[in-house]
């Protein structure tokens, strides 16, 4: 039961951070939204193969936990060489 | 005495697994309300350590020795290893592309 | 339980979709996919479907992102305005979704396992799995050896429009000037993704090959390790910059594990024409079927983690290597 | 119980809703990379409906438990078919985008009608 409630706490961060990300305002709250969404989503999928009793299907919330940074930091190395080519910081 | 064992490493998992969840849900909501982004980073890297310290020790706890206990591991550190890297690597850039931190929101608190 | 946690996310999914469609941050729309994809994940792995939802997190995690990120890089990242014919296309979308909602009350509802979908091969897959094949995961089951030719063609449909990504993107194998990619910089000035990323990098290729080959007792398989592994890559390539990437697996290499494994898959086919059975009856392999199966769903497996891999790496670099310095078209 | 059965639907009309958003994403949108993400919205929302019809109540993921008895599991044959195709969905994105990236390079555009008046 205990786990359910977890996974509650979990979804509505995941909310937050979806209202976050939609509001903006600058393209890093956004990131800074997305990659909060990646560390939750490895933690609801641990979560969840705990309170579905198949413990074995751990390997999703591993492969998150390993590659969700990927995402963030291509976002960063593209983002950033937009912001060299531009000249301006503003982003948005 | 195992009885008791039991209990008390049941106990212990429910108050990590509790504080987990109370970490995530303040890192959530300092995510929505904090004014700026860099106030947002600090809430948003609560949730990427203490919370994920918490909810997988406290699980850790309950799975007992076997190979989900070991999954769990490799997921808690990989977690611990590249969350702090991404809020690093954000809050770099941001201040590198010459986003300043907000403060006028503080003085206008402090005089 | 399970129909709280799908209205919870199918309603986030639905919101997701409108931001995404909304925005006009081109930048913004591509990060939201992403999230989209997450949701997406979860929402499988409550369905009950964990290997889609591996695949998914393997694929929707990394590649989309980087994929959607550098041709973004190359073309814009502000959709201009436009209004014309909105109200035409929203009176059709409007129309069209009632006439399917209206459309789903003669469906069977959700988890009824009455529902004709389960009656006819599903059952015959599920009895005989473990007696027949001697593992556990009927989805590799079904997908390596059931529904071999499937697998075979959706193998092939990935090296074609592998080979037509570098085609249109005219990234030959060459080492004239005009194909060496500048060094990309974004990443120059970060000291520790750097060194968090290579210690990072050997453990997802050690999980993809787990993946990879626990694939029959677990969720996992071909499709999702090769995806895993590229991403591994892919990784290596936004730290390190393209010509380290390109040094440590070359244009060739990649093309060689596309065609290796996609040939692989043809040739175990072949092979058991040759020993007397059928194209992809791997039971004639060996004296005993089971082991013979097995034997054969590894290989094949083999073949398609390479060829995935292959495919997702120069899809990649085809891109990667064009935004990085590419001035020389002039067309 | 009235309420549930009636909920039993929501993954349907969730499909629905989420390929029309795709689909208007892909005839009202002028910009191209816009025309390519409602494409894999709607591509998405085809993969959800696949899964949604593989689950049974009660059951689980389709990794037979040698120990249990009269365990349900849910239809492998929607899940292989869509394992496959997320794949082969990321391929031809990216074909797409090679073409949107070609187009960009000719006409110094991804807006449809800029390009349409080009030509």
């Amino acid at each position: 039961m205990i786990f359910a409630g977890v996974s509650c706490a979990i979804l509505v961060t995941m909310v937050l951070a979806i209202a976050r990300a939609i509001k903006g305002p600058t393209v890093y709250d956004r990131l800074l939204a997305v990659n909060m969404f990646g560390t939750k989503t490895a933690l609801l999928l641990a979560v969840i193969a705990f309170l579905f009793g198949r413990a074995d299907f751990l390997d999703l919330a591993l492969a998150y936990a390993l590659i969700n940074l990927v995402g963030v930091l291509a976002v960063l190395e593209f983002f950033q060489n937009r912001i060299d080519a531009n000249g301006d910081a503003s982003g948005d | 005495m195992i009885e008791g064992l039991h209990l008390f490493v049941d106990i212990v998992s429910w108050i990590l697994l509790i504080i987990g969840s109370i970490c995530v849900l303040i890192g959530g909501i300092g995510v929505l309300r904090m004014p700026d982004f860099y106030s947002r980073l600090h809430a948003a890297s609560l949730t990427d350590t203490m919370a994920t310290l918490a909810l997988l020790s406290g699980m850790i706890l309950q799975a007992g020795f076997s190979l989900a206990a070991a999954k769990l591991f490799a997921i808690m550190l990989f977690l611990l290893l590249t969350g702090p890297t991404a809020t690093y690597a954000l809050a770099n850039s941001a201040l590198l592309s010459g986003y300043k931190p907000k403060t006028d929101v503080l003085e206008k608190k402090v005089s | 339980m399970t129909i709280i946690f799908a209205i919870f996310l199918l309603t986030m999914l639905v919101i997701t979709a409108v931001a995404i469609v909304q925005s006009s941050n081109l930048f913004v729309s591509v990060m939201l996919t992403s999230i989209f994809s997450l949701l997406m994940s979860i929402n499988f792995f409550v369905l009950d479907a964990a290997d889609v939802a591996l695949t998914e997190a393997a694929v929707g995690a990394g590649i989309t992102t980087v994929i959607f990120l550098s041709a973004l890089a190359l073309t814009a990242t502000q959709e201009k305005p436009n209004s014309s014919g909105r109200g035409i296309a929203l009176v059709v979308v409007g129309l069209t979704a009632s006439l399917i909602i209206y459309a789903t009350f003669d469906k069977p509802r959700l988890g009824d396992p009455n529902a004709p979908v389960h009656q006819h091969v599903a059952p015959y897959y599920l009895d005989n799995t473990m007696e027949q094949m001697g593992f556990p995961n009927v989805v590799t089951a079904v997908l390596s050896s059931y529904r071999g030719y499937d697998t075979l063609g959706e193998v092939f449909v990935v090296f074609a429009a592998c080979i037509g990504v570098l085609f249109i993107l005219d990234a030959r194998t060459g080492t004239g000037p005009m194909y060496v990619a500048r060094q990309m910089t974004g990443l120059r000035h970060h000291l520790i993704p750097q060194v968090v990323a290579r210690i990072l990098v050997p453990f997802i290729v050690l999980f993809g090959l787990y993946v990879q080959f626990h694939g029959e007792y677990g969720p996992g398989g071909g499709f999702q390790a090769g995806a895993i592994i590229a991403t591994a890559f892919i990784l290596y390539a936004l730290i390190e910059g393209e010509q380290a990437a390109l040094r440590a697996v070359p244009r060739s290499a990649q093309l060689g594990l596309v065609i290796c494994g996609a040939l692989l898959f043809g040739m175990v086919g072949v092979l058991c024409m040759i020993m007397g059975g059928e194209f992809l009856d791997y039971s004639v392999l060996m004296e005993n079927p089971v082991t013979a199966r097995q034997i054969g769903i590894i290989v094949i497996e083999a073949g398609v983690g390479m060829a995935v891999c292959g495919a997702m790496l120069s899809i990649f670099h085809a891109f990667a290597a064009r935004s990085a310095g590419d001035t020389h078209e002039t067309v | 119980m009235k309420l549930f059965e009636f909920l039993g639907y929501y993954n349907y009309w969730v499909f629905a809703v989420l390929l029309m958003i795709g689909f208007y994403a892909v005839i009202a949108k002028a910009n191209l990379i816009k025309k390519l993400i409602g494409l894999s919205l709607f591509q998405s929302a085809v993969f959800l409906m696949y899964i949604s019809m593989d689950k049974v109540e009660g059951g689980t993921a389709p990794i037979i438990k040698p120990d249990a008895v009269d365990q349900l599991y849910s239809n492998p044959l929607p899940q292989v078919l869509i394992l496959t195709a997320i794949v082969v969905g990321v391929s031809t994105l990216a074909l797409g985008l090679a073409i949107v990236v070609r187009i960009k390079e000719r006409y110094g555009t991804i807006e449809e009608n800029e390009i349409l008046d080009a030509d």
